[in-house]
């Protein structure tokens, strides 16, 4: 195989974002989305903030672990960063470029650089087309080929995935799980985009496929100098592929830091409870450790608490948490942190 | 052991298996529909060659020899006319499918654009389009087009227009569930990502999948129509004599009823086993078609 | 429940008034001059004018649909071209041979049907089930009035057990006004039966392999419970529906079965409308079948809100 | 000394597929003491659900047959048992909590209604008293305001409160044996350990067993006593939990232990188990997992490998048990 793989990496966890000078590949400044509910007694709908005021940014070659439970607005955010969904204010740019500004015609554009690999393996390929068709649309679409160039393209990306190029003809029914999310990977690169948004791309496989995928992601990482946005609601597999981590609460980001020091030394309370709500394959050590379980549940995004929207589960609940908002301030050891503790 | 250094065809397991099994095995359900197919292609061919088939002028009288019984120089029978029934049926057989064919056609061309338009389009658009179906739907269909020939005058031309504007909203609701609930489907968001043109993305995965449902449809409808068609004719609204549609033979046998049977019998056993054929094979293609989608989601 | 209840109702508005332009728009639909086809072919110009006149096709269309629609609203629907008969009074008339004719019908489908349906769902794949798909298949196969037709000839001329045609009013005893609706119930039930039965039994099969079915199961309901009280319920709402949707078809059908038993109902009366082309009798007719389809409508929609909690907020 | 609470012993089922009837479980044994939490690990295929739906009788009747074995719950021999006195069973002397909470309850019926038709139907008495009973399981199980919250429907609840409902339906009538089937797999971590530490509490309060089936190796060490591993329809390794991760005797587990990403620290690149399970009616021969192991020898390809027990107690399906050592979990 000529494209040999680099398994080194680059070393993952490293401080400092690695923006290089020349910026990074994407940044997201204050990201809001709106949802509009229907119902209401004359169908007037109520509104749903799903995310609040987002902001992160993502550098070259690095990927971002943005995790959360469901509800949280992690998937939203990946979506709204695509342009998949509307963003309803703030700034999303890729390599410089507004991407909230552009027009139908330049986005359609724009999107070669951004794609995205969604979580269910079944419903994201197309079942009335050979997946050579479906690996190609974005060819198709983008760049005018003659038959031999496409055919030949598909074939490298179907190998570079990891299968055979004599697939090209087969049907998604006749694929696994795991093998369908490598043809939907091979859909997601086919152009060389720059940022890739990966929402939930493993959680529906079983271990030992799943290290398959992330395998292949680092891969194809390294080979393209790609940009990730991971999404993922395990932690262990963030800590895993992640440089940096962005935890998400109702719509917002409570934190954000390089992988080690968020996992070794989580500096809001949710991360903290998160990570401790995470039972470990090691039945000595799950006794040994001190578990916080978390009382009740998220809240509703429509009706969120007034003040931290944290307050009503927080075990370091304060009387100022009730009434203000926390600042987003400096974490000790790098990263942010929107917690009154840390004020 | 697993810890191996990392080979990228880890994962060239062949495809799942007995995909081929699958197919053939789903072939071989529906029997019942091949047979279906079958006939209809067989009535379809009898009616077209309905000349070279026929024993007797469908429209020659011979009072000398009126309510003949089935058998001898008449396969079956003679009518009040002395008309032989079976070169009659072949012929009243060709109105009877193009009839109903005619319907169809109209069905789908009012209902699939409307369907896809409703689907497709926001919210408000979605939303008259809707209105003006369930109003639609609202007329007992039968009366409605009993209503209109009465209004426009007894022809089949017009009776079939009218079914086939009574049974498009089927198509309007079928096309435009369909449309939803693909637009749903992760692979059309998947396009869309890709910067996938709308057009594109509707020509290419929404109609393409949307065509399984539609096609069973139309078969379904071909029924409806044929039914609808004969009861129309049987009523004197469709078509008008001397041509005859299997519909209107009832009709005029009808007044025979004890004394020549045949004259029902006959062809109302066309009509039931071509609608029959028809509700059949739709069944058929809606079991074997259509399961991909639902798999695994 | 309420609010459903309330805002379901509200949602007829727009309704009527699209299908009452619709029945309206009837009389715009008339090839030609319609006060030519009004009076009569042989008319003379004067009376031509003069039904003009009287039919107030002078006015604005909006006009014209307005006077209609108000009268329609009071009940006024006019009066027969023919017989100078009120199009309301007719239809009033004739409207219980309708409506004994089609409940008839209902209840001998549903008696077929909800049993047919629940032991094909039960024993999917056997013989049982086989029978009812088969059952199904052809009954909605079947034209009625070839049924009709086979039915007389069997019952009434070859077997004289019931009346070949004709109807006996319920005042003239029960027992004979009954037996005179089993053939026409049995031919306008047959389809209906058929189509219940093919749709209780895929909504039945379907609710049958959910979640809460083995739920229920496993924490040891009966297998009779498990399907009458769980499985029911929840496969009623398509159920429903398509009972809903039959009964349009039923309206129609009596049209073809009223003609076959020598019924005095409103189909009888819609045919001799259309053939007489008594334009206001149609549109009576057309409008009170739409006015019965949506009613029918109304409760099967409200009918879902009780089958499924879910509805009732929304 | 008596028997366990529940007794499997090689259970072989089958199911109808188009190419005939093919083999899901080969024979599968394990056993439950009385309060005893026993995790049956497997990844998806492996046969662990149909284990569990066999031992309650819930397995389809027209697409699926038990072909040999044994099952047996205090005694009582459970396959083949009549179809009404396995009713009568279920739900009161063991019940079974589902993986799905939002599709396992029947969204037409108020939860309390769904609960006290269960009590109604194994210890009878009133409509009043069925009710009642509802309403104390749900208080017990950690559902606020059970009174009211009786009166829900199911779509009413979240997630994590749909799976309370289930727990205490599962509990309603205090049986002997719960077995949960991925209860936790659709929930959010911190909701998983509210529910984990409600199970933990309600086998405390009850001295219920509890069978565990999950493929989540962290859920297995936080709340089962012992661990019964399954591959490609065969129990391939039995052990207590702390031998079974810090020394396991079989290469699927020590595979699947090493594949868990650690929350701990990163490793380099994550170890994969090459291929995938075979699919039922393709088992290759010998050693099932031969194709996939790195530790195979010649005769794994053609033997058929038995249950070897261990000195320490416990089982491992492997021909080298003796001579393999394995790593465990750090």
């Amino acid at each position: 195989m000529t494209n040999a793989v680099n398994a080194s990496g680059a070393t993952p966890g490293s401080l400092s974002s690695r923006v290089g000078a020349a910026g990074p590949v994407a940044e997201v400044e204050d990201l809001t989305v709106d949802f509009r509910l229907r119902g209401g007694v004359l169908g007037r709908g109520d509104t749903l903030r799903a995310v609040r005021a987002v902001s992160l940014e993502i550098g070259e070659r690095e990927t971002l672990g943005l995790v959360g439970e469901s509800g949280s607005g992690k998937s939203t955010t990946g979506r709204a960063m695509l342009r998949l969904v509307e963003p309803t204010a703030g700034s999303v740019r890729l390599d410089g470029e507004e991407v909230t500004a552009l027009g139908r015609g330049d986005l359609r554009l724009a999107r070669r650089r951004m794609q995205m690999v969604f979580q269910d393996p079944y419903s994201s390929l197309d079942p009335a087309m050979v997946v050579g068709e479906s690996i190609g649309e974005p060819l198709d679409v983008h760049e005018s080929l003659s038959r031999a160039e496409r055919s030949a393209r598909v074939g490298d990306l179907l190998e570079h995935v990891g299968l055979s190029a004599t697939y090209a003809q087969r049907y998604p029914y006749e694929f696994s799980g795991g093998q369908r999310q490598r043809l939907a990977i091979a859909r997601a690169i086919a152009l060389h985009p720059r940022l890739l948004v990966c929402d939930e791309a493993v959680s529906a496989l079983d271990v030992s496929t799943q290290n398959q995928i992330l395998n292949l992601l680092e891969d194809l990482q390294a080979e393209f100098g790609l940009s990730y946005l991971f999404i993922a609601h395990d932690l262990a597999v963030v800590r895993h592929i992640a440089h940096r981590v962005a935890v998400m609460y109702l719509g917002e980001i409570v934190e954000t830091a390089p992988t080690d020091r968020l996992f070794d030394r989580p500096a809001h309370p949710y991360t903290e409870a998160l990570l401790s709500a995470v039972p470990v394959p090691n039945p000595r050590r799950q006794r040994e450790r001190e578990r916080i379980v978390l009382r009740g549940e998220v809240p509703d995004a429509a009706n969120p608490p007034a003040g931290c929207a944290f307050h009503t589960r927080c075990p370091h609940v304060m009387d100022v948490c009730r009434v203000e908002a926390p600042p987003v301030v400096a974490a000790p050891g790098g990263g942010t942190v929107r917690c009154h503790l840390h004020t | 052991m697993t810890a191996t250094a990392i080979d990228r065809r880890e994962a060239l397991a062949p495809p799942e298996p007995g995909a081929r099994a699958r197919f053939v095995r789903r072939f071989r359900r529906q029997r019942l529909a091949l047979a279906a197919l079958v006939y209809l292609v067989l009535v379809v061919l009898a009616t077209v060659l309905a000349p070279l088939l026929a024993t007797h002028d469908p429209l020659a009288q011979n009072l000398g020899s009126v309510l003949q019984q089935p058998g001898g120089g008449h396969v079956l029978g003679t009518d009040d006319l002395g008309r032989d029934v079976f070169s009659r049926a072949l012929y009243a057989g060709r109105v009877s499918l193009v009839a109903a064919a005619q319907a169809v056609g109209v069905a789908v061309v009012l209902g699939v654009i409307p369907g896809l338009v409703a689907g497709y389009a926001g919210r408000k658009v979605d939303a008259v389009i809707m209105r003006l179906t369930d109003a639609l739907m609202s007329f007992p269909p039968l009366i409605l087009a009993i209503a209109f020939v009465g209004v426009l005058g007894p022809s089949l031309t017009n009776a079939m227009f009218v079914i086939g504007v009574i049974f498009a909203p089927r198509f309007v609701r079928l096309v435009r569930g369909t449309v939803l609930s693909i637009r749903e489907e992760t692979f059309v968001e998947a396009s869309r990502s890709i910067g996938t043109p709308t057009p594109r993305v509707i020509v290419r995965h929404v109609l393409p999948n949307a065509l399984s449902p539609l096609i069973v449809q139309v078969s379904l409808t071909a029924a409806m129509a044929m039914l609808a068609e004969a009861s129309l004719s049987f009523l004197g609204l469709g078509v008008q004599p001397p041509d005859a549609s299997w519909g209107s033979m009832i009709e005029r046998g009808f007044r025979y009823t004890a004394t020549a049977p045949w004259l029902t019998v006959f062809p109302g056993l066309l009509i039931a086993l071509t609608v029959l054929a028809f509700n059949v094979l739709g069944d058929g293609l809606r079991d074997s078609l259509g399961r991909e989608i639902r798999r695994g989601s | 429940m309420l609010r459903y209840t309330v805002r379901r109702v509200l949602m007829m508005v727009p309704l009527l008034v699209l299908v009452s332009l619709g029945v309206f728009a009837l009389v715009l639909m008339i090839p030609g001059d319609p006060a030519i086809t009004i009076a009569g072919e042989n008319a003379t110009e004067a009376q031509i004018d003069a039904t003009r006149e009287r039919l107030g096709l002078n006015d604005p269309v909006l006009v014209q649909y307005a006077a209609w629609a108000g009268h329609a609203l009071t009940g006024d629907l006019g009066s027969s071209l023919f017989s100078n008969e009120s199009v309301t009074g007719a239809i009033a008339g004739r409207f219980p041979v309708t409506l004994a004719l089609t409940l008839a019908a209902m209840l001998i489908a549903l008696l077929i049907a909800v049993p047919a349906g629940v032991v094909a769902a039960l024993r999917r794949g056997r013989w049982q089930d086989r029978g009812a798909t088969l059952f199904a298949s052809v009954g909605i196969s079947l034209p009625n009035f070839w049924v009709g037709i086979l039915l007389i000839m069997a019952f009434a001329l070859a077997f004289p057990i019931f009346p070949a045609v004709g109807y006996t009013p319920i005042s003239e005893g029960v027992g004979a006004w009954a037996r005179g609706l089993v053939l026409p119930g049995i031919t306008l039930g047959t389809a209906v039966a058929a189509e219940i039965t093919r749709q209780l039994r895929g909504s039945l099969t379907d609710t049958l392999q959910q979640d809460f079915i083995r739920t229920a199961r496993a924490n040891g309901l009966s297998a009779r419970a498990v399907v009458l009280r769980h499985g029911l319920k929840n496969a009623a709402v398509p159920v429903v529906t398509v009972i809903g949707f039959q009964v349009g078809f039923l309206l129609g059908g009596s049209v073809i079965v009223e003609r076959v038993f020598g019924l005095p109902g409103l189909g009888d009366l819609a045919i001799r409308a259309v053939l007489q082309r008594d334009i206001p009798m149609i549109q009576g007719i057309v409008v009170v079948a739409a006015l019965i389809v949506m009613l029918v409508n109304l409760a099967v929609d409200l009918s879902y809100g009780w089958l499924n909690p879910k509805v009732r907020q929304a | 000394m008596t028997e366990p609470l529940l007794v499997v012993e090689g259970l072989e089922v089958e199911f109808a597929t188009d190419r005939g009837w093919v083999q899901v479980l080969d024979g599968v044994s394990f056993t439950v003491g009385r309060g005893e939490t026993v995790g049956l690990v497997g990844e998806s295929g492996s046969g662990k659900t149909v284990t569990s739906l066999a031992v309650l009788g819930l397995l389809p009747a027209e697409s699926s047959r038990i072909t040999a074995g044994s099952i047996r719950l205090d005694g009582r021999e459970l396959v083949g048992l009549p179809r009404r006195r396995m009713e009568a069973l279920r739900g009161d002397e063991l019940s079974m909590i589902f993986q799905e909470p939002m599709t396992s309850l029947d969204p037409a019926f108020r939860v309390g209604d769904q609960i006290a038709e269960v009590v109604r139907r194994h210890r009878g008495g009133s409509k009043r008293a069925a009710w009642a009973r509802a309403v104390e399981v749900l208080s017990t199980v950690g559902i606020p305001h059970a009174e009211r919250r009786a009166r829900s429907y199911p779509h009413e609840f979240s997630g994590g409160m749909r799976q309370r409902v289930m727990i205490a339906m599962a509990l309603s009538c205090e049986p002997k044996l719960v077995i949960a089937d991925e209860p936790t797999t659709a929930l959010d971590v911190t909701i998983q350990a509210q529910v984990l530490d409600l199970l933990r509490a309600m086998r405390d309060e009850f001295g219920t067993a509890v069978v565990f089936v999950t493929h989540d190796l962290g859920v297995v060490a936080d709340i089962c006593d012992r661990a019964v591993v399954m591959y490609a329809g065969q129990v391939v390794e039995r052990a207590g939990v702390d031998a079974l991760y810090e020394h396991p005797r079989h290469p699927y587990t020590e595979a699947l232990l090493s594949a868990m990403p650690q929350l701990t620290a990163r490793s380099g690149r994550l170890a994969t188990i090459p291929g995938s399970t075979p699919p039922a009616g393709a088992m290759p021969p010998g050693c099932r997992f031969h194709p996939r192991c790195g530790h195979g020898v010649d005769a794994c390809r053609d033997t058929a490998v038995a249950e070897h027990p261990l000195a320490e107690g416990g089982t491992s399906r492997c021909l080298r048990v003796s001579d393999l050592a394995l790593k465990g979990s750090a």
